[in-house]
């Protein structure tokens, strides 16, 4: 894949922060990035559950809540099975990272659309797919230049989650 | 650094029932520790057929005529047949009238063996150290003494088609590129200042400092490597100096004309063209350089992608390896990435082909009269200085409409660009005519060939899918 | 509060403040109804530019000169622009060189303004009912009548560029197709048998009974609709016969030779050329047939996808009423289909271009040469008997040039065929310098024209996406 196909990348940096960084950025990122207000009225606090409805709350994401609805994946993962890390910080960490931005982008509408899909939550993406279907590619992680690694399934797999874009 | 790849222990559960080591040449070695791909492997046997492309090694001299005259006085003139699968590279090189009834060089095996032992051997022997260390120097001084040697002599050190060790290191099975002649042309490719978007690598490279060469190895993303395997061999060369020294000519960048630029910097000529006494350049199989210019290269779509897509056997995953025409495999090759049915895909591979055939149809009638107008000229007794204008044509033109020629994918792997070349093919064949006929030459205008076999169908509207 | 804003506009039906009716041409009307669309509609005023498009009227035959040779002996060697936004269409066409210096019919007003209610109007005055059954009828017999009025006349009937009501029913405001010319051509498209993949519902028509003509306005879907709502004036043409009669040229198909083929067969000639003799054609935006040649035509995607993508306003999606280049708005125009960086989609849209830009230019030079050849022999002597297949070759090679000239898209919409009617030009012009330079004619080889103002920077690669 070439370089920068994808939208921006946003600062992840407090991911290296630990504990107390997250703990801070969960302050930050609920009273400066976005009023109470704006949280509890987009339903905000709804990020901690699983339910793919807390995610419509947004109309933004109607779009890939209908694709989703329509593919195989249907019965067997949610936004949050594919789009959340599964280790337990990760997961908090990248709730309270959407959160803040999704509400962000939300409130202020200054977010890029069509809304494109991160380099980092890409990565969580496929980390994802590896999560349920490391039997099947489990010949697919390869001993590369960089190591050993796993195939980018979203290369050819990117209409997975809520069908093809074209 | 590539995206997305998440490093994970090795969890490739492998039963490693032999030891590999850069020594076991034999690939049914290597198949008893993966049954898959070696089942894939072998199968590149099979001989099948599409409509512009397979693996059926029909005689292209028969089934389009014209290309006796192209080719008059060089060997292609007397053979050249369509490729097929790999299984069969060893065999039909030693067997090509090319080979038979022509002296050709050592460096011919470059591309149609599993060299590596060969060239390592030859380099040891050559005074290199025959240590670790020095595995790579011995190679490459092998590849210099190999490429030398008649062919009779260097063909006896080789007994196998490309075989895994000539893709895959064989301690962690990482794809490699172990090609000298690629070695030498993709470095000479990242010093040059053509912006190549596909290979992210080489642009970073040439923002460092440039104190190591360019390292495929070692620097190249796994979707690079992807690619880069084939680039090894699929693409134009030329044999440098006495010590017949195989090149890739990529100094000045992988287009046509950057091409030509740089043949026509280094004095090179394949050969002296018979009829018509121009100076004459051969293209052979640049599929990695027409690739390098199309959507799917810059959309990072790499030839594997297609051309080795993954097949589920059981509960497993593997790259196919039974490489082939993607046509014949459209579901793996294509429908993951583009969601249209068998017969509308066909029909999309179809429609930029035909558009390519017939208009290689135009350029080869176009070439051809330039061929008889200069011989006539000639005949009639135009000098060289007069005939200069027009033969300096023929070389432009033949070697544009050869690229796209001998190209195998009949213009799918950049559509536009094989489009433009043959265009400009066209252009300067009949200017060439033009100086020609000015000097006295035959001003006969050829309709477009019609092909003679079924391998040129008449180029048509590809039908409406069903 | 934002958000809670937004939910209430999500549930926001229309308010119907105007009651529209077929009488309701003046778009300020229904904008009262629908002031989103309103407001893109009249941004169409907005001047902007982009490497190869864009909406400043600069004069081509200004920046590239060889137009003035070309065109000799017609209109548009006097007047030629680069076409802008809706909003200037009837005022373009009423104060261009072309209209002003030369008699024009009322047929031209067929695509640059709100004719529809002249039309009906007309229609009932030549006699047709008034009443609503006989709508369609009036509104064709108007379309005849008005087409055979001298433009100073016809001009006066009308107001307004194209407005609300030629694309859209006042009551459903559902997408319909209103001019004459496009309803009788692409029924002749329907009865040919060019296989036509993206209009399923042409398809469909052709396998039914055909006992009614095909209606695009009751047959086809929705996502065809947004494309012939553009189909209705982006298209060739020309005045049949003595009423002038506004003519799609679709009765064999809607590729350039096919085209061709059917002005040969009816005869037709645009004008003699003022230089060669050689009867000629000229092509004008032919922007449905190049993109009906493309890719995109094949995978289902419109005109409106890219010329007027979904906007969000606040919670509801809106079809961006501000019609121009996509590569002002690549976020919308391609991003929903294409995951890739601004920067990324622009370099691809620029190399397609200047790859076809380059060979426009090679093409230009050699339509100029043989025109050149073809007037010196003429002038040195030689017969029309003896200038007949150069003038023959004129024609066919100025033809596809002109295609792809005249298209707006610089081969966007369909690049390799693009690519292939310049390569085929150049074969048919060079053929033709052959046939001249037989009879007399010079020998003249002329080198690819330099663009002149930077309109035509100079093609070159596209530069690596940052
Ligand atoms: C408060 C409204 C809102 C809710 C609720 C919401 N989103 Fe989003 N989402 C947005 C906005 C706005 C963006 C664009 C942000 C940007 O591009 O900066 C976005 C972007 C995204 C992206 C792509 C950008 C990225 O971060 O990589 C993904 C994936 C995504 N959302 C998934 C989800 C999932 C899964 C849920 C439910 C758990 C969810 N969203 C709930 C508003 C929302
Ligand atoms: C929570 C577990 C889970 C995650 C996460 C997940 N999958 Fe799946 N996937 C499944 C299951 C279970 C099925 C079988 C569904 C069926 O066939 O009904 C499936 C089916 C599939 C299929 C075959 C069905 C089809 O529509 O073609 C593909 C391909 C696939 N997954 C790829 C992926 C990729 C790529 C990702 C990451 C982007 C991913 N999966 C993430 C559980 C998961
Ligand atoms: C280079 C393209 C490519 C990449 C990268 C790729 N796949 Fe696939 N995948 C395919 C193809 C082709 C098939 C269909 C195989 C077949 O039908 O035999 C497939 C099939 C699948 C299936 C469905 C098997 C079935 O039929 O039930 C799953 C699940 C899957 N892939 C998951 C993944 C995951 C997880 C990754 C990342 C580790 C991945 N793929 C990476 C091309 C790819
Ligand atoms: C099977 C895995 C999977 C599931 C389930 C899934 N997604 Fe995604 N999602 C992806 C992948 C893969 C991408 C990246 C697509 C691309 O790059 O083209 C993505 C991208 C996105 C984006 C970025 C915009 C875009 O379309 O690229 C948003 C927003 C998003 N997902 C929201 C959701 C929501 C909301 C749900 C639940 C209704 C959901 N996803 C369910 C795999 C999934
Ligand atoms: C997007 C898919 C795609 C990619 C990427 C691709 N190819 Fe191809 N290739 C094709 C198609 C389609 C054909 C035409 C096959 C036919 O006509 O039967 C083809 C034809 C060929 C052929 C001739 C096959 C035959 O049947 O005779 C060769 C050799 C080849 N490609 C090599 C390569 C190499 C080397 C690369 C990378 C540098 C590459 N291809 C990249 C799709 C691809
Ligand atoms: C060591 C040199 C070498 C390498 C490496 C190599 N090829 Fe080939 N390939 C050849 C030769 C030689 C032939 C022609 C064999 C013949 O006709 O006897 C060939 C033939 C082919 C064909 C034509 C098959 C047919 O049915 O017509 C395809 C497709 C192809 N190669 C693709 C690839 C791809 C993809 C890769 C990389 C994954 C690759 N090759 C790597 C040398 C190579
Ligand atoms: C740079 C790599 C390379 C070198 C060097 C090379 N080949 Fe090949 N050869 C290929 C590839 C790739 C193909 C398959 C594609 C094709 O046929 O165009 C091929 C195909 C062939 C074929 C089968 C098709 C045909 O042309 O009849 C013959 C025979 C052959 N080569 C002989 C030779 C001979 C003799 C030499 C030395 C003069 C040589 N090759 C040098 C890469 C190479
Ligand atoms: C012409 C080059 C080429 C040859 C020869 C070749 N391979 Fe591969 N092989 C590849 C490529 C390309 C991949 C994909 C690697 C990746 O995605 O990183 C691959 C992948 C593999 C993998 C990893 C799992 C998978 O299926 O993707 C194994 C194991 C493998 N090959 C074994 C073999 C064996 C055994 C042989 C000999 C019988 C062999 N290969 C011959 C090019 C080759
Ligand atoms: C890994 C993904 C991938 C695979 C595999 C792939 N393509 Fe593509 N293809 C693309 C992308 C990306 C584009 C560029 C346009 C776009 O962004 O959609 C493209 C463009 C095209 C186009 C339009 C460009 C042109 O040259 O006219 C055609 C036709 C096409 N593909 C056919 C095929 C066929 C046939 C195959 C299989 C032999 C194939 N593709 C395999 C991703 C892929
Ligand atoms: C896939 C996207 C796409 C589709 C579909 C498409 N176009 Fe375009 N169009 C473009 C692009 C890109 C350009 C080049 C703009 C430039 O150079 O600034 C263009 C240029 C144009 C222009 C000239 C614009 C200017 O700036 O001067 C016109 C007129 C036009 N298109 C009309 C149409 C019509 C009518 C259709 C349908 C028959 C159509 N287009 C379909 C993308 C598209
Ligand atoms: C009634 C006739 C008519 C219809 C219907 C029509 N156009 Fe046009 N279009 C024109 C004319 C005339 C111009 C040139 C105006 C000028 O230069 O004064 C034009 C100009 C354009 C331009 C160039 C704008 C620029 O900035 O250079 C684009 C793009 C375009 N039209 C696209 C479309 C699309 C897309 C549709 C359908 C949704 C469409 N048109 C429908 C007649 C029409
Ligand atoms: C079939 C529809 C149609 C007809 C009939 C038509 N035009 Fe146009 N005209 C267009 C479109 C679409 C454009 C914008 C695209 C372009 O300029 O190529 C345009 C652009 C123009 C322009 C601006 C660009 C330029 O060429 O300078 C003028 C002036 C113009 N037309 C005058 C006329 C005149 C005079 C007539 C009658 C002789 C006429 N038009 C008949 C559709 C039409
Ligand atoms: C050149 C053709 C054209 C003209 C003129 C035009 N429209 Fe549209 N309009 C369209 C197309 C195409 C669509 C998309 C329809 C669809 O997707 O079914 C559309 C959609 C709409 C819609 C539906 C909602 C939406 O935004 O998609 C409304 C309302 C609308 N137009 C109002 C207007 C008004 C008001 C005017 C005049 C100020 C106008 N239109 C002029 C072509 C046009
Ligand atoms: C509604 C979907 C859609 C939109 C909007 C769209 N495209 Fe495409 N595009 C496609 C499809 C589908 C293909 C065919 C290949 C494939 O299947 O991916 C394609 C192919 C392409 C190609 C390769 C074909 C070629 O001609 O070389 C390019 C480049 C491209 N698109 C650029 C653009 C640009 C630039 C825009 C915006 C002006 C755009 N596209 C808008 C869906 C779309
Ligand atoms: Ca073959
Ligand atoms: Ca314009």
């Amino acid at each position: 894949m070439p370089d920068a196909p994808r939208g921006p990348s946003p600062a992840r940096s407090f991911l290296g922060l630990g504990l107390a960084g997250l703990v801070l950025s969960t302050v930050l990122g609920v009273f400066l990035g976005l009023s109470l207000y704006t949280f509890n009225h987009a339903e905000g606090l709804s990020y901690m559950s699983d339910d793919p409805r807390a995610c419509v709350n947004c109309h933004i994401m109607r779009e890939q809540y209908d694709g989703w609805q329509k593919t195989a994946h249907h019965a067997a993962a949610t936004c949050n099975d594919c789009h959340v890390p599964h280790d337990l910080i990760g997961k908090y960490i990248a709730k309270v990272d959407h959160g803040y931005r999704h509400s962000k982008g939300f409130t202020f509408q200054d977010f890029h659309e069509p809304i494109q899909i991160t380099r980092g939550d890409l990565q969580i993406v496929n980390n994802n797919c590896l999560r349920c279907h490391s039997g099947l590619v489990s010949e697919l992680n390869v001993h590369t230049p960089q190591g050993v690694q796993s195939a980018n399934c979203v290369h050819c797999h990117a209409g997975i989650g809520h069908g093809p874009k074209r | 650094q590539n995206i997305n790849q998440r490093k994970t222990e090795a969890q490739r559960v492998v039963f490693e029932i032999v030891k590999l080591t850069e020594d076991t040449v034999d690939p049914g070695e290597w198949g008893k520790n993966f049954p898959r791909q070696y089942d894939g492997y072998t199968r590149t046997v099979d001989v099948e057929r599409t409509r512009y492309g397979g693996s059926e090694n029909i005689q292209h001299l028969d089934t389009r005529p014209v290309w006796r005259t192209i080719f008059n006085g060089y060997a292609f003139s007397i053979d050249y047949r369509e490729e097929r699968g790999h299984a069969y590279m060893l065999a039909d090189q030693r067997e090509t009238e090319r080979v038979l009834r022509r002296a050709q060089p050592g460096a011919c095996l470059h591309c149609h063996a599993s060299v590596l032992k060969a060239y390592r051997d030859k380099g040891v022997e050559a005074g290199i150290a025959p240590d670790e260390a020095h595995r790579g120097d011995a190679i490459m001084k092998g590849f210099e003494v190999v490429c030398a040697m008649p062919y009779g002599e260097a063909t006896k050190l080789v007994e196998h088609p490309v075989a895994c060790i000539d893709c895959h290191a064989p301690d962690t099975l990482q794809l490699r590129v172990t090609r000298p002649g690629f070695i030498n042309g993709i470095r000479a490719l990242a010093r040059s200042d053509y912006p190549i978007p596909h290979f992210a690598s080489i642009e970073r490279w040439r923002k460092g400092s440039r104190a190591e060469p360019y390292d495929p190895n070692t620097m190249a993303s796994r979707q690079e490597m992807r690619s880069m395997a084939c680039a090894q061999c699929h693409v134009e060369y030329h044999f440098a100096g006495e010590g017949k020294l195989l090149t890739y000519p990529w100094h000045k960048g992988l287009k046509a004309e950057q091409i030509e630029a740089y043949y026509d910097e280094v004095g090179w000529n394949d050969w002296v063209h018979a009829d018509s006494g121009a100076p004459v350049l051969k293209a052979q199989h640049p599929e990695f350089e027409l690739w390098s210019q199309g959507i799917h290269a810059r959309a990072g779509v790499s030839c594997a992608d297609c051309h080795m897509p993954y097949k589920r056997e059981g509960a497993i995953k593997v790259s196919d390896h039974h490489i082939r025409s993607p046509v014949l495999n459209i579901a793996r090759a294509c429908q993951t990435c583009h969601p249209a049915s068998d017969s509308e895909l066909i029909a999309r591979v179809e429609t930029i082909q035909s558009r390519t055939r017939g208009l290689m149809d135009r350029a080869e009638s176009a070439v051809l009269d330039l061929i008889r107008s200069i011989q006539s000229a000639r005949a009639a007794g135009a000098s060289d200085e007069q005939l200069k204008a027009a033969r300096a044509l023929q070389r432009k033109a033949q070697w544009r409409l050869d690229f796209i020629s001998a190209e195998n994918s009949m213009g799918f792997h950049a559509d536009q660009e094989a489009a433009r070349l043959l265009g400009e093919s066209m252009d300067y064949a009949r200017q060439g005519q033009v100086e020609a006929v000015k000097v006295g030459g035959s001003a006969t205008i050829t309709p477009p060939t019609v092909p003679q076999g079924a391998a040129g169908k008449p180029p048509g509207q590809a039908p409406p899918p069903k």
